[in-house]
């Protein structure tokens, strides 16, 4: 049996670093093979090249045999070639049938073009309007899109770069069900993730990439995730560590507070309502488009509300800005690394100035201390293990992962009352991803009440102690952790209200039960 | 040396491609080459503009070596006394304006004259007893002109009207046309025009009416349309002036000047015009320049009613040059 | 003070006219930016077109060769621009003005030769029995080609960039020259495409005041009417019809205050000068404090490069 | 083929570099031009570049006058380079320039005789009070009802340009002019006159005023937290929201703060080298700050320099016409060209040229 694609020896190198070195792979007809690594690894370039999206300096590249060597992705796609992007190659302002059009060579009208999506994206579970405007759209179902834009153009490789790390658990399971199909109609996939659970139960065959080099294969389904995950870093990641903690006074309750929808497809916040208590990890769970952005700009201050709705220590502080709230001591980092928790230009110094220069008093009387502010950006960089080359690099010339971990960071020094995070491992690899829990656990352990938003259960179940649902801008009772099933867990990220013994009634709580143990 | 050519400057505000005011002013310079040949040198700057920018265009004209310098716009008055009174031995000659100084000459032309003529032909023309008026600024220069032409097409013509557009420009040919086009479609049937391109006579002749070349002969432009054209002439006044600076008999002058000697000219009247028609503005044309007949003589009343000229009073440089009132008749305020 | 004496036919027809400039190098330039590109060399390119049309024009006799050659020579001198921001990656907006003051110069250079020639005779399209119709005869069939063509012109973009493939690879180019890059499509040839559709169109819009409107050639013959282009696209959020009804409107209210001029309306005549600028003022707030996005495409202004 | 590659970091050479080698090639090309409109090329661009720093007859008026031109310039664009940072568009720095000088020229002409010594300090006030307030209106529509700031603050310099054509006929004519339009001559009164500061220099308190706003903008922009706010809401409008910067507030302020200095550059003109407001007293310095600002990189002390190059190639250009008759338009293109250059050389700071193969295999 042929190779669907043979990969030898590709180098491509950009100035500075070979993102691939030496690269050879295969993957065959009806194969789904992974590629792992962690963050910079190469494993994006490696697609690209299959894409025709770069140039390789050296190597060749065979499908089925022949030499193969798109000069651009259109002469990728008429080989059979389909990509998902790990960026997004979308069109705000365009409507998805039209977005989906732009991704085909020769799609059919619009109006037929708009049948065809409906059909598919029922086929195989993932619903979408043709006629929204992908800017209102949610990350998961902007996913979708990209996802759908392939799946019509029937090909045989199709190339996933990281998909599920904006998708529910619930999503990556349709997901996944619509790649055994497409399996069984023997396709090839070519599937990128740093989530060893889901690789081990998707695919077939994996390759494993460090600094560029391919270190290693692995048969998922009999690796363990320990193993991959060594291949993947080079060291075993350590598990957790958690301190048996009681919890401290209220310190941040928030009472119906709601918001309104800026545009016709934004998500209201409604009636929302909870209490968080010092050392605290409070898990909100939910489904991507379901509010978490606005829960989030609400509490950080970018989006004001009713002053009473809001009420830290004893301050309402609904009306007030971030800076204010930053000031009594209510710190926080959304989702977007670059352009929204940092901006990209900006050198590490300047990015730390952005969220410190009150609270840290980088500045008096509104002139800035440079100095100062470079200090505490080197602090974040060593206590945080941020690989970069100091203070002056700007922050999109930092890996994701090495960017989250300074974003949390700069929250975390500035000893934050309470912290709130929005996906604080979104995207980010293993070893990343495990240490800025281990963050925020520690930061828990000394009395700051924490929130997290996240998709990730897994993340949740290891880290909170108690959960909450998101689910269309309303938000579920509070339930400890330890208390909650799987199932119960989906009943309440679907909006269910499951029966429970131990809703917390707020804000007499009780001892949340036993610390939770380490995976 | 004695030997070295008089190096004469000239400033425009302007380009010299403007077709209108500076580009006769640049003609004037041709001709003064021409007349001269090696005796003289010219040189000049293009699009000066009024403001900041002229005091130090004329100082390096005066360092480089200029002996005599002809600031072409109203707007450089304060400039030219300036830099004269740092270059006492060069000689500046101003346009338009009225600062004398030891080395500084004013000159001007009494373009009104032939706004009086033209104003003649166009009451006897007119067949709406609408003439329509493009208008620049109100400023002396401009109000002077429509005072005359008004005068002489009421006098010939009692029931004519002027309407009097002010399109705030001196130079806008899309402008121009548009107001020639908004004034025609009012009922004007003849068009007289105070600001510098050609688009209004352009306009006139595609509709059919007729119109007044302004600055220059504007014949190419409206064959069937142009009745006459008040042409700016500087040539002879330039000319006598640079001989006045060779032969040492330079001194400071103010001059006012019209058909006389010939520094405001009247294009060839046009054969469209009735024989007799032709023979009055001729005539006029002659009386004036003998100095028989002064434009503006009394009575002429103010456009409140009040006397400004008794029968017979003859209007005084003074009150000309600084004219911003309307004579009685016209509609309309002048834009104060 | 007689306003019977304005006719609103007459009116109307005369706007269009007037507008037809502005409108041409308007509908040019929305294309250019909702390619993402930012030309504010239009005044420069206009001018080009100008005397290049000109030129043209009175050599060989023929309008229509006029306006070729006026769309080639914005087009050229927009080539510079998309050279200069498209492969050299330089400011638009700096390159933009630029671009006008090049093109000022450029113009007068090359039109040196056509001061005080006259213009050719362009006359009505003949429309027969169409022109007579009352009012809307005078109206709409009583024009030179040229009006018609960038009501054409119009309608085309509308309809290209709404309803066919090019059309709506502009708009995504437009809108994220990454993701469109990352899908296939040339970024920066599609740009100079447009880019050179915008100058050929500033080009025909200045050939239109030396050809038709005017008709002669004298330098900076223009007179700022590229900066109003500009502020259309701006004003019609980027829609092409809007576009159409913007040049209108201030052609109108140009068209209009001369029209009140001539019928001796006591307004002052500064408030009617002022009154085109300041109306559209107005009516831009009102526009604008409606709901709805301004319609920018997102990527407008920034530069594109290609790091594979 | 030809295919540019990004730098690791901006390369100081090429910062300097760049100007220089543009200029070099600004001279190729428009030699070729000169000489095809048949002037010595040589002596044209020695003329042009030279002659205004060194030639013995005219360098010891042209080198302040440098200055003296520059000074509008540098002190439009530096205002306006706030804004462009912050993304902030205001393209009517020219009405701002016109709206200013008529400010301080009403209140010196209010005055007038007056001989007191705050009128002149009083008028810098009024003049800056201006701009500002004529730039407030693109600012309070935008914050109010989010009005497109370009286009109104482009539209209002022709309403401006009405009212400056409305003083200088109407309300602050002269009224010893003999009915001439113009006002008085504001710099021949010792209460309104912009002193020359050095007898013969033609230096003003404008070109102080330029330099102090350099050295201001760049403290401003490096040190304070307003300068800050302004680099962040330009490089990411989102992570300024974050970081608790107030966008309205910046509009305000960078709308306001151009205006002003626009406004002060028109009152240091009419009170000096113009003298008089008059009908064309504005000659397009609103607009080609704009370019200044962005030649300059919209750094204080790049448009310091772009704002002298500039003024350098006008004050040469007219010698050129001068000494050349070298057409006006010539000169233009010449700028344009020069433009060109610098705007297109500018990708080598930050990229690399490369000779690339095509495709590995
Ligand atoms: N356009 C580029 N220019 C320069 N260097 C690049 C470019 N793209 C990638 N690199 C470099 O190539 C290396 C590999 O990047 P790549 O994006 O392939 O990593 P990755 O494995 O996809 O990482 P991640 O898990 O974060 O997506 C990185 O170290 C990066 O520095
Ligand atoms: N144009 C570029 N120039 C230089 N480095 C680049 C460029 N594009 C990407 N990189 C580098 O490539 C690396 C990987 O980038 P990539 O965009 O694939 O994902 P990432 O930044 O690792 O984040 P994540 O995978 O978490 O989304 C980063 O170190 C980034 O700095
Ligand atoms: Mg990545
Ligand atoms: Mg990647």
């Amino acid at each position: 049996m042929t190779a669907l694609l043979e990969i030898r020896n590709l180098r491509k190198a950009y100035p500075g670093v070979v993102a691939n070195d030496d690269v050879s792979l295969t993957v065959q007809p009806g194969e789904i093979h992974a590629l792992l690594g962690e963050n910079g690894a190469g494993k994006s370039t490696l697609v690209k090249a299959i894409y025709g999206l770069i140039a390789p300096d050296q190597g060749q590249m065979l499908w089925q045999g022949q030499l193969y060597a798109p000069r651009a992705p259109n002469m990728a796609r008429a080989t059979g070639v389909a990509m998902v992007f790990q960026h997004f190659s979308l069109f705000d302002a365009l409507n998805v049938a039209e977005n989906v059009a732009l991704g085909m060579d020769h799609p059919p009208r619009l109006r037929d073009l708009s049948t065809e999506i409906a059909r598919v994206s029922t086929d195989y579970g993932l619903p979408l309007d043709p006629n929204r405007r992908v800017g209102d759209l949610s990350a998961g179902e902007k996913q979708r899109v990209e996802i759908i834009r392939c799946l019509l153009q029937k090909p045989s490789l199709l190339i996933m770069d990281e998909p599920t790390s904006v998708l529910t658990p619930q999503e990556a399971e349709t997901l996944f069900a619509a790649l055994h199909t497409l399996k069984d109609q023997g396709k090839s996939i070519l599937y990128i993730s740093h989530k060893l659970k889901e690789i081990r139960a998707l695919c077939d065959q994996a390759t494993i990439l460090r600094h560029g080099k391919v270190v290693g294969t692995a048969d998922p389904q009999t690796a363990t995730a320990a193993d991959l995950a060594e291949l993947m870093v080079g060291t075993r990641p350590t598990a957790i560590a958690r301190q048996v903690r009681a919890m401290g006074d209220p310190i941040l309750t928030v009472q119906k507070l709601s918001l309104a929808p800026r545009s016709d497809n934004d998500t209201p916040l409604r009636d929302i309502s909870f209490v968080i208590r010092a050392g605290e990890i409070l898990g909100i769970g939910g489904v991507a488009g379901n509010g978490q952005d606005a829960l989030l700009a609400a509490l950080s201050g970018e989006r004001s509300s009713q002053g009473d709705s809001i009420d830290l220590t004893g301050t309402p502080i609904g009306a007030l800005g971030p800076t204010a709230r930053r000031a009594l001591g209510l710190l926080s980092a959304p989702e977007e690394r670059l352009g929204h928790a940092a901006a990209p230009a900006m050198t590490l110094t300047e990015n730390t100035a952005l969220t410190g220069w009150d609270r840290s008093s980088l500045a008096r009387g509104g002139w800035l201390n440079w100095g100062k502010a470079q200090q505490l950006a080197q602090d974040v960089i060593t206590r945080f293990d941020v690989r970069t080359p100091g203070p002056q690099a700007v922050a999109q010339s930092l890996s994701g992962g090495n960017l989250q971990k300074f974003v949390m960071g700069r929250e975390i020094l500035q000893d934050p009352k309470v912290l709130v995070v929005n996906q604080p491992t979104w995207g980010v690899d293993a070893a990343a991803a495990a240490a800025i829990r281990q963050a925020l656990t520690d930061l828990a352990d000394q009395g700051t009440a924490v929130i997290v938003i996240s998709q990730d259960l897994d993340e949740l179940t290891e880290i909170a102690d108690t959960f909450a649902a998101l689910n269309e801008g309303r938000l579920s009772p509070t339930h400890p952790m330890a208390d909650l099933t799987q199932e119960q867990i989906g009943l309440m990220l679907g909006g269910d209200t499951p029966i429970m013994c131990s809703e917390i009634s707020p804000p007499e709580a009780q001892n949340p039960g036993p610390a939770l143990a380490a995976p | 040396a004695q030997d070295d050519p008089l190096k004469v400057g000239f400033v425009y505000v302007g380009p010299i491609g403007d077709f209108g005011w500076s580009y006769e002013h640049n003609e004037g310079r041709l001709a003064v080459e021409e007349h001269f040949g090696d005796t003289v040198e010219t040189i000049y700057q293009e699009s000066v503009p009024e403001g900041a920018d002229a005091e130090r265009v004329l100082t390096q004209m005066a360092l480089s070596g200029a002996d005599m310098i002809f600031t072409t716009s109203f707007g450089y008055m304060d400039a030219t006394v300036n830099v004269a009174g740092k270059f006492p031995d060069v000689k500046f000659e101003h346009a338009t304006g009225y600062k004398q100084a030891d080395n500084v000459s004013v000159y001007s032309a009494r373009f009104y004259e032939g706004r009086a003529i033209i104003g003649h032909i166009a009451g006897k023309m007119t067949k709406t007893n609408k003439v329509g008026y493009i208008a620049s600024y109100p400023i002396p220069e401009v109000i002077r002109g429509i005072n005359a032409a008004y005068l002489h097409a009421k006098k010939v013509n009692p029931e004519v009207e002027f309407n009097v557009v002010w399109v705030s420009t001196w130079f806008d040919p899309a402008k121009e046309a548009d107001a020639a086009t908004a004034l025609i479609e009012q009922g004007a049937d003849v068009i007289m025009q105070h600001t510098d391109s050609t688009a209004p006579m352009t306009i006139a002749e595609e509709k059919g009416i007729l119109a007044f070349g302004q600055a220059s002969d504007m014949i190419n432009f409206g064959p069937n349309a142009q009745m006459t054209a008040i042409i700016d002439n500087w040539a002879p006044y330039y000319i006598e002036r640079v001989q006045a600076a060779m032969d040492g008999t330079w001194e400071s002058t103010n001059t006012w000047d019209g058909i006389e000697p010939g520094m405001v000219e009247m294009a060839a009247f046009s054969d469209k015009l009735p024989e007799d028609l032709r023979a009055e503005a001729e005539a006029m044309k002659t009386a004036i320049a003998a100095g028989e007949y002064h434009p503006f003589t009394g009575p002429i009343n103010r456009q409140d009613g009040s006397a400004w000229l008794a029968e017979g009073e003859v209007a005084d440089d003074g009150t000309l040059a600084g004219m911003n009132f309307y004579i009685e008749g016209l509609t309309g305020e002048v834009p104060q | 003070m007689d306003l019977s004496s304005i006719n609103l036919f007459v009116l109307i027809a005369s706007l269009m006219v007037s507008a037809t400039p502005i409108l041409l190098a308007g509908i040019g330039e929305l294309v250019v930016e909702k390619s993402g590109v930012l030309n504010l060399g239009v005044e420069g390119m206009m001018i080009t077109g100008a005397v290049c049309g000109f030129a043209i024009a009175v050599q060989t006799g023929s309008a229509g060769l006029g306006f070729i050659a006026a769309a080639l020579g914005g087009a050229a001198l927009s080539l510079i621009f998309g050279f200069l921001t498209q492969v050299l990656m330089s400011n638009q907006v700096a390159t933009g003005l630029a671009l006008t003051l090049f093109g000022l110069g450029l113009s007068a250079l090359l039109g040196q030769g056509f001061i005080g020639v006259k213009g050719i005779d362009v006359g009505p399209v003949p429309l027969g029995p169409l022109a007579d119709i009352p009012g809307l005869g005078i109206v709409l069939f009583r024009h030179d080609g040229m009006v018609y063509v960038s009501l054409l012109i119009v309608a085309g973009v509308w309809a290209g960039l709404r309803y066919t493939r090019a059309g709506l690879i502009l708009r995504a180019v437009g809108e994220s020259h990454n993701a469109a890059h990352a899908l296939g499509y040339p970024v920066i040839r599609i740009r100079l495409a447009a880019i050179a559709f915008g100058g050929a169109c500033a080009g025909l819009g200045g050939a239109y005041l030396s050809i038709v409107r005017v008709p002669q050639w004298t330098e900076g013959m223009t007179a700022g009417a590229g900066w109003i282009a500009l502020a259309l696209v701006v004003f019609a959020s980027w829609r092409p019809w809007r576009v159409l009804a913007g040049a209108y409107l201030f052609g109108g209210l140009t068209v209009l205050q001369l029209n009140l001029q001539a019928a001796g309306v006591k307004v002052p005549v500064e408030v009617l000068s002022m009154a085109p600028y300041l109306l559209t003022i107005v009516v831009l707030v009102l526009i604008s404090s409606g709901k709805g996005a301004s319609g920018a495409p997102a990527s407008l202004g920034t530069r594109f490069h290609d790091s594979g | 083929m030809i295919r540019l590659e990004q730098r690791a970091a901006p390369a100081q050479i090429w910062t300097f570099a760049t100007p220089i080698v543009a200029v070099l090639l600004t001279m190729i090309a428009g030699g070729l031009m000169f000489a095809a409109l048949g002037t010595p090329p040589v002596q044209a661009l020695k003329t042009i570049f030279y002659d205004p720093l060194f030639h013995p007859q005219f360098a010891s008026y042209s080198r302040p006058q440098l200055l003296v031109k520059a000074g509008p310039l540098i002190l439009i664009a530096i205002g306006l380079s706030l804004g462009f940072r912050a993304g902030i568009w205001n393209i009517g720095a020219e009405g701002q320039y016109i709206i200013g000088a008529l400010f301080g020229a009403g209140l010196g002409l209010a005055a007038f005789p007056s001989e007191s010594t705050i009128l002149f300090p009083a008028m810098v006030a009024a003049g800056a009070l201006g701009g500002w307030l004529w730039a407030m209106i693109p600012a309070l529509l935008r914050v109010t009802f989010r009005t497109n700031e370009i286009l109104v603050s482009l539209l209002l310099v022709y309403v401006a340009e009405q009212i400056l054509a409305r003083a200088a006929v109407g309300f602050l004519r002269n009224p010893d002019g003999g009915g001439f339009p113009g006002s008085r001559n504001l710099a021949q009164h010792s209460g309104t006159q912009n002193l020359e500061l050095f007898a013969n220099s033609g230096l003003h308190w404008g070109g102080v005023a330029a330099i102090a706003a350099v050295i201001f903008a760049y403290i401003v922009m490096t040190r304070h937290l307003m300068g800050f706010q302004i680099r962040v809401a330009g490089e990411s409008p989102r992570a300024a929201l974050f970081a608790g910067f107030a966008p309205k507030r910046l509009v305000i302020f960078c709308l306001g703060f151009s205006g002003a200095l626009a406004g002060l550059a028109g009152l240091f003109e009419v009170t000096g080298p113009a003298g008089q407001i008059s009908i064309d007293f504005n000659s397009g310095y609103g607009f080609t700050a704009i370019i200044v600002a962005f030649l300059g990189r919209l750094n204080p002390f790049g448009i310091l320099m772009a704002g002298l190059l500039m003024a350098l190639t006008y004050i040469g250009g007219e010698l050129a016409q001068l000494t050349l008759s070298l057409p006006g338009a010539a000169i233009q293109a010449f700028q344009g060209m020069l433009l060109f250059f610098l705007l297109g050389l500018d990708v080598l700071t930050n990229y690399r040229i490369r000779l690339a193969r095509r495709r590995g295999a």
